[in-house]
C-alpha cells in the first residue's frame, strides 16, 4: 500500500528541525522565517511548553495559532509572554548560558559551520547579490550552547569558502579556536539541517558530518549538492518525509500566507519506511 | 592596553568627555515643554552630517512619521544605526539622505545594492546585538564594552572590534566601541509634554538609543498630562531630562504597527516593496512624502479615515499593553 | 593587556564560563513549579561558605524572612555583598554567619565593629554603586566592567578594581571585576510558580541580583496565577528559567516595609537598634529568630494580626504600586 | 531692633546648602540625610520645580509634606516620581553628564576636598570607629559636575591627611589629576558647607579656600576648627543665618522627627545684616 505525498524543501527542512527540539529545553530564535516556524510547528505539535526567545526581547511567549499572517509585525507574535523585554536583555540571557539552543538560517555554511548572510560576490563593496547582514545571528551562534543551523542542499550554500562570515562555527576548526577569539567555552554548531540531509560535527576535526538522510536520497546526492566533501558518520539516520499532521498544521497554522514554506516542490512516494522520489522540482527561484 | 587583534572597519569614535559637556550645555533640566511640530523637532534636531539612530523600524513601533520628515527636509550625509530595520533605510538611501549605514540588519533590494556598487552608500557589517550593544555602552557613559561574540568572524575584520586580554582572567574577549549618535529617534506610546515616556511592549532599544543619543526627538501615539503619568513612575522609561522635542504623531508609527494600538498596513508594505522592485521608490517618495507637507496631511489624503479605522479595529490584542 | 594600577583587595573572581556551565547544568528550562517552604529552600540553596547577594535590604522590600532563615539554619562563612543594606549585615554577623562583606554602605554597630577587630569578619571596601555594577556585570555575562568612578581613592588601593588604558582613545579608565554570586536573594510583590516576578517601585538592584547570581531564591508577598501574570508580560522584571526556589512570604519584609503593601514596623527597627548598643543582640536573635520554627510563626507570635493590619492600613499609597 | 534665633549647627549647614539650590538644576543626593533634607527645604521654599535623583533610582520625586517620618524607608519618598528605576540606571544618567550637582554628606575632609565616610583610626582593619562606607558617595562626588559637600566645622573633620578616602575631591590638587585617575574631565568638588562657613576651591591649586563667612563669627574661628589652613577668598562674603520661615518649614514639615536636623544649639542675636554669638553648645554627641 503505497502514498504519494508532496511538500516544499523548505516543509522537509522545517519539520526535521522541528523534530530535534524538546520542551524542557530553551530556544533563542530570529524573528520571523524558518527557524521560528521550526519552533512554532514544534510547540504546537509535540512540545506545548517549549519556551522561546526572540531577539526583540519576548521571552516565552505563547503564539495562538493560526499565527497572523505577518506574524513578524504582528502583536500575536509576543502573546502572553512570561515577559517583555528588549534585544540587550534576551542576549545577556544567552551570554549568561540559558539558552540551549540557537535556531538560524544561513545563505551560506562552510565545513566548519561558519556561516554567511551578508552577501555574495567578490568583495564586501562590490556584491553579487547583498543580504540583510548577520542580524541576531552572530550573537545567538556565540552565545548558545548549539546551534541548529536551517539551508538548503546545493552546492552555492555548502562553499568550500564563504564570501563572508558573518556568524561563526568552528572557525577554523582548531581545537580552542572559538577560545581564542574570545566566544564562550564549549559552544558551536550542532546540526545543519536540509531538505536532505541532517549533519552533525565531528568532535575532533570540528568538521561537518553526514549523519541522516532522507529516505529518496544517497549519499552521492547530498555530495553532489556541495563543494566540499562532509565527512560520513558511522551509522546513518533516516529522516522521516512531514507527515500529513505535520504538513497540514505547517499550511493551515503555523504560515498560512505560506511566506515562509514556499520553495521547490517534492514529490514522494511512501511504502512504509521506504520513500521514492516522484519528482523534485529544480528552480533558481525557490532558493 | 595591549590589542591582540583589530578589526578595520571606519566607526563613530566614542569620546563621553566630549558627550558629558554637550549633555551639560544643552539638555534642559527644568520642566518646560518641549512640544513642537515634526517640521520644526527634524529641523532643529538634525543637521547634515548627523549620525542617526532610530528605534524601531517602519514594522514594529518605528519613528515613521519622523523619518518621512528627515526625507521631505532633505537631510544629507546621514550614518545611519541600521540595526533591525526593515524599509526605511531603502527610503533614506533612495531620497539621497544616506551615506554611510552601520548594519545590523536590514531589509535589502537594488536600491541599496546599486547605492552600494555606485559608491554612494558605504556599508559596516555589526550585527543588530552589537549595534543595540553600543548604543548600551552609549547609554552608560562609557568608551566600550566588553561582549563574547563578533570574534573571529569578518564582521570583527571589518568593523571597528578589537581583542584584548580580560585584565582579571588574561583570557581573549572582544570589545566594542560605545556610539553616541548625534540623533536618537523613538516612537512611543504616551509621554508628557516634558518628554516623561512610555513604551509599550517587547521592544529592540527604546531606552538605549534615547539615553545614548546626543539629541533626542519622540514621536507619540498620544500626550498625557504629566500629573497622570506620574500616577504610574515605573511606567516611564526614558526621563524628560533627556529628550529636545515631543512630537504628537499619532498613528507615527505607520505603515508600521504600534502593538495593542494599530496593525500594519501590510498593502502600504507590499506597495513599498513593489515599487523598490519595479524601480519607482521615486513615484513612492513623491507620493507619501513629498506631495504632502506634513505626516497629518498625509493620513488624511493617502490613507484616509476608514482604513486608519480598520487598522485600529483589526488590532484586537490590548492585553498588557492599554488593559 | 597593560594594567596601569591596581588595587590589591581580595574579591570573587569572575569566570564567566564556569558560571555558563553551572546554569547550563543547574537550571530548570522547563515550566515546573519551584514553591517550596523557606526551610527547604535556605536547606537546599545556601551552603557554608557561599557568596551571598540580598536586594535590598531590611528597610525596604528586603528579603527579611529568608535571612532569618539563614540565621535559623546557622549558615557559617558566608561572604555577602553589603550594598545599601540596613541591619541585617549586624544581624547575619551577630549570628556567626558572616566572615567577608563586601562594603557597599552598610548600618556599622558595636557588633560588626567588635568582630572585625576580633578578626572575626573581614570588609572589603567598595560602594554602593560599584557593587550593584559588579552585579549588572555578573548579569550580563561578563568577566568585567569599565566604569568611572572609584579611581584615585583609597576605594580603589583595597578594592579588586584596576585602571587600564582605554583601547579606544588610550586615556585611562577604571575596570571592576563582574560579580556572580553564589546565592541571589530578592523578595519581590508578585510572582507565579514558576519563578516569573514582579517587583513595584523603585529599587536597588533586584534584577541584576538575580540574574547575575548561581542560586536564585525568591520570596513573595503573593504567588499569582501564571496566566494572570502572563496578561501583563512587561511587570515581569525576572523570568523563570533563572529562579530556582519561590516561596511565599506574606510580609517577607518586615520589618521593613513594602511599598505600597505595609509600612515599616518602625518600633522594630528602634528594637533591633536598641539591643545592639546595650549589647542584646543574642536576645533579639533568639526572640525574633531562633525562638520560632518559621516566618509565619514569628508573625503570628511576636507581630500579631493586630499590628500587620496596622502596618498595612497605615500603608496608603497604593498609586503606582496596586494602582 | 534686636532678635534672638536659635537654631542648631547642622540646621544652618542645610539651610546654607538649600540656598545653593536652583529649580533648573539637576541634583543627585544619597537616600537620606542632610543632603535630602537640604533638597527638601530648597524645593519648598524656592524651587518647586527642582528635580532629584536619589541612589534607590527614584527620579524626580514629589513628596508631599509634612514627609513621612522614616522618610528612608517610606513610599512618601518616592511619591509621584518622574520614573521610577534602579541604582545603576540613575548613576548611569549622571555618568552622561545629566546631574549637575551631587550633595553629600561628609565624616573627614581634607584640603583638596577629597572625603572619607568609611572610619577614623589607624588602619582599615582596626577602626577607633567605622561608619557606614562609600555608600553612594564615591560615584555620586566622581560623576556629577559638581558637588556640595555638608560637615561640621571641627579640627577633627577638616584633616591634613584622611584616615581613608572613600570619595574623590581633586585627589592630589595637580591638574588633571582626577582625569589620570579615569574620573570624568572637568568635575570635582564645588562648595564645602558648614555651619560657620562655605568654602569653594581655587582655580588653580584646587585647594580649599573661605569664600563666606556667618555674621557671628570670624575668620579664626573657622581656622581654629580645621587641622590645615585654607586659602582665603578675594572678598569673604556673609552667610545668613537661618530665617524663621526656614526653621519652621523644616521642623514642622521636612523632618519632623528631627532626626536629621538635631546637633549643637546655636543662639545669636540678630540686629539687621549683623548677628552676635550668643551661645554655642559644644557638645561630642552633636557631631
Amino acid at each position: 500500500m503505497t502514498e504519494t505525498r508532496t511538500f516544499t524543501d523548505m516543509e522537509q527542512i522545517i519539520t526535521t528541525s522541528s523534530r530535534l527540539m524538546d520542551g524542557d529545553k530553551l530556544y533563542f530564535t530570529a524573528i520571523g522565517g524558518p527557524p521560528l516556524v521550526a519552533v512554532l510547528l514544534a510547540k504546537r505539535l509535540r512540545a506545548p511548553e517549549l519556551a522561546y526567545i526572540v531577539e526583540d526581547g519576548t521571552i516565552a511567549p505563547q503564539v495562538s495559532l493560526p499565527a497572523p499572517p505577518f506574524l513578524i509585525a504582528a502583536s500575536g507574535a509576543s502573546y502572553r509572554a512570561a515577559a517583555w523585554a528588549d534585544m540587550n536583555t534576551v542576549s545577556f540571557h544567552a551570554g549568561l548560558g540559558y539558552i540551549d539552543y540557537g535556531v538560524l538560517a544561513a545563505v551560506q555554511v562552510d565545513e566548519y559551520g561558519n556561516f554567511n548572510s551578508t552577501f555574495v560576490g567578490p568583495a564586501y563593496e562590490r556584491p553579487a547579490r547583498r543580504f540583510g547582514g548577520p542580524g541576531g545571528a552572530n550573537e545567538i551562534a556565540s552565545l548558545c550552547w548549539r546551534t541548529i543551523l536551517m539551508t538548503r542542499q546545493q552546492g552555492r550554500k555548502f562553499v568550500k569558502k564563504l564570501d563572508f562570515m558573518s556568524s561563526p562555527g568552528f572557525l577554523d576548526g582548531s581545537a580552542g579556536a572559538r577560545e581564542r577569539a574570545g566566544l564562550p567555552a564549549d559552544t558551536g554548531p550542532w546540526r545543519v539541517v536540509t531538505e536532505m540531509a541532517v549533519f552533525d560535527f565531528d568532535e575532533e576535526t570540528r568538521r561537518i558530518r553526514l549523519k541522516a538522510l532522507a529516505p529518496w536520497a544517497t549519499v552521492d546526492d547530498v555530495i553532489a549538492e556541495m563543494e566540499f566533501e562532509p565527512m560520513i558518520g558511522p551509522s546513518l539516520e533516516s529522516i522521516e518525509v512531514p507527515s500529513e499532521e505535520e504538513l497540514s498544521v505547517l499550511r493551515a497554522e503555523v504560515d498560512t500566507t505560506g511566506r515562509t514554506v514556499r520553495g521547490c516542490w517534492i514529490t514522494v512516494e511512501l511504502d512504509g519506511e521506504n520513500a521514492r522520489l516522484v519528482e523534485q522540482e529544480t528552480s533558481a527561484e525557490g532558493a | 592596553m595591549t590589542v591582540v587583534a583589530e578589526g578595520t572597519g571606519a566607526f563613530l569614535a566614542p569620546d563621553p568627555d566630549a558627550h558629558r559637556r554637550y549633555i551639560r550645555d544643552h539638555k534642559e533640566k527644568g520642566l518646560v515643554s518641549k512640544v513642537m511640530s515634526e517640521h520644526e523637532a527634524i529641523e532643529r534636531f538634525v543637521e547634515d552630517g548627523d549620525y542617526v539612530a532610530y528605534d524601531c523600524n517602519l514594522w514594529v513601533r518605528g519613528p515613521a512619521a519622523l523619518m518621512r520628515e528627515i526625507i521631505r527636509q532633505k537631510k544629507r550625509e546621514l550614518w545611519i544605526a541600521a540595526k533591525f530595520t526593515a524599509h526605511d533605510a531603502t527610503m533614506l538611501v533612495a531620497a539621497g539622505c544616506v551615506n554611510r549605514i552601520d548594519v545590523g540588519w536590514m531589509e535589502v533590494g537594488r536600491v541599496i545594492t546599486e547605492a552600494q556598487l555606485e559608491g554612494r552608500v558605504e556599508l559596516h557589517e555589526w550585527s543588530n546585538g552589537a549595534m543595540t550593544y553600543r548604543l548600551l555602552a552609549g547609554s552608560l557613559g562609557l568608551p566600550f564594552l566588553p561582549l563574547r561574540y563578533l570574534g573571529g568572524t569578518d564582521v570583527f575584520n571589518t568593523s571597528g572590534t578589537k581583542l584584548i586580554d580580560d585584565p582579571y582572567s588574561g583570557k581573549p574577549i572582544c570589545v566594542v566601541p560605545a556610539l553616541n549618535p548625534d540623533v536618537g529617534l523613538v516612537h512611543v506610546n504616551q509621554c508628557d509634554e516634558f518628554g516623561n515616556a512610555r513604551v509599550f511592549g517587547a521592544g529592540i532599544s527604546p531606552v538605549e538609543t534615547a539615553m545614548a543619543a546626543k539629541k533626542v526627538i519622540l514621536s507619540t501615539e498620544e500626550i498625557i498630562d504629566s500629573d497622570e503619568l506620574r500616577r504610574h513612575p515605573q511606567q516611564t522609561r526614558i526621563p524628560y531630562y533627556a529628550v529636545d522635542a515631543v512630537v504628537h504623531a499619532p498613528f507615527g508609527g505607520y505603515p508600521g504597527t504600534v502593538p495593542g494600538l494599530y496593525k500594519a498596513d501590510i498593502e502600504h508594505l507590499m506597495e513599498s516593496g513593489a515599487a523598490q522592485m519595479q524601480g519607482k521608490m521615486d513615484e513612492y517618495l513623491e507620493k507619501w512624502v513629498f506631495s504632502v507637507s506634513s505626516h497629518e496631511e498625509m493620513l488624511g489624503t493617502h490613507v484616509g479615515q476608514e482604513k486608519l479605522d480598520v487598522l485600529k479595529a483589526e488590532e484586537t490584542i490590548k492585553e498588557g499593553y492599554y488593559e
